[in-house]
């Protein structure tokens, strides 16, 4: 299992293959990764990412231990950035390894649900005429309920 | 005892940490104590439904004890991933 | 949207980023890899994947389309190997791209769900103590009941 | 019409594709047919619930009209993915 909160781009593809590579007996690999798109309003510029250091490390690893333990995972890997990012650039990724699809999805998705609302980070949406916070989604809130 | 304070909330307040020195027993009653110090303070906790806290690095509620904290932060709800 | 299917390896970390970096104003991407791997009795030396050459490409177009028109997707991927693997390769890939999570992990495993049982692929594991066939699991068909 | 055969089908019959003249108007019927010819299609035949069909590429089942057909496949379901 491995948790990495950095302000510098990671290699997606590069992540994911060493990922996959590394699963013996571990026959499903699923891979999430956010990308910056414009905000509905459009006219965005780039994305600021604020974290809370002491926090976000030990969050995260406690989200993904959580989902080993519960989908006995092969191995699962998150890697969330911070700071500012633009448009198009890659936020974050988590990769869930399983002996079966099933599990690797479910894992997959219990970890990005817990990422949008219990990890400490808050996104800032920075336009031509100004910046704004994101809000909070009650939908991302309520996607919790159901693990 | 360190308060943080993050996004919005670091914003109105105007400092990302500071030391405070307090008897409040919960964070309830930290947050009126500060809500009366300032108008900043006030802008910053008029909603307590829009704000999340976290205490020595841990999410907590509102109710929460104080005893034996050394960090409090506060902040809206998260938006990562 | 993209379908192949091939004799030859695919390179899953240049396909993963290839697929998420051409994405504009989509901001979630999942993909699902599946590898080769021992089987349950154990022994197992390598996996013989048999298709229909005249109908998979068509099949598995047929169920890439449908993914992208449910769910809108900004775009899809799927990659599907056939003859010989060795235990530790990937057997296939599917990406799927979509402006939030919900839609691409649907459609991820509403891909992954119908080429288990839809699309004219035929697996048999080989060990040192002779061949067998892969059954058809009963979950695998009752998966697609839920779409 | 060709006839084709995958997976332990293709190895029961020991072919995988041949050419059959019939007149047969369903799939059923034409299963009737080859059944009755020799052995290996009576064994490769013997549980249709753990057979699929493929008229000219398609899905199909047991019922259907062969009428305008040009390619038969028989094979287990299928384990893609």
């Amino acid at each position: 299992m491995q948790v990495r909160v950095q302000d510098k781009a990671f290699d997606f593809g590069a992540e994911a293959e060493r990922f996959a590579r590394a699963q013996s007996g571990m026959g499903a690999v699923v891979t999430f990764t956010g990308v910056v798109r414009d905000s509905a309003r459009g006219g965005m510029a780039a994305m600021e990412i604020e974290h809370y250091p002491g926090m976000t490390q030990k969050a995260l690893e406690a989200i993904a231990g959580e989902a080993v333990a519960r989908w006995d995972l092969g191995d699962a890997l998150v890697i969330h950035r911070h700071g500012l990012l633009e448009t198009g650039e890659l936020i974050m990724m988590v990769a869930t390894a399983a002996r079966h699809r099933k599990a690797a999805f479910e894992a997959a998705e219990f970890l990005m649900d817990y990422l949008k609302s219990r990890a400490p980070f808050w996104k800032k949406e920075i336009g031509a005429d100004g910046a704004e916070w994101v809000a909070a989604k009650d939908e991302d809130e309520a996607a919790l309920r159901r693990w | 005892m360190d308060v943080l304070y993050f996004a919005w909330v670091r914003e109105r307040i105007g400092v990302p940490k500071e030391r405070v020195e307090t008897k409040a027993a919960t964070v309830a009653e930290l947050v009126a104590e500060l809500t009366a110090r300032e108008e900043r303070y006030a802008a910053a906790f008029a909603d307590l439904s829009a704000l999340r806290v976290a205490l020595d690095q841990e999410l907590a509620d509102f109710e929460a004890s104080l005893k034996g904290v050394r960090e409090v932060a506060f902040f809206p709800p998260m938006t990562g991933g």
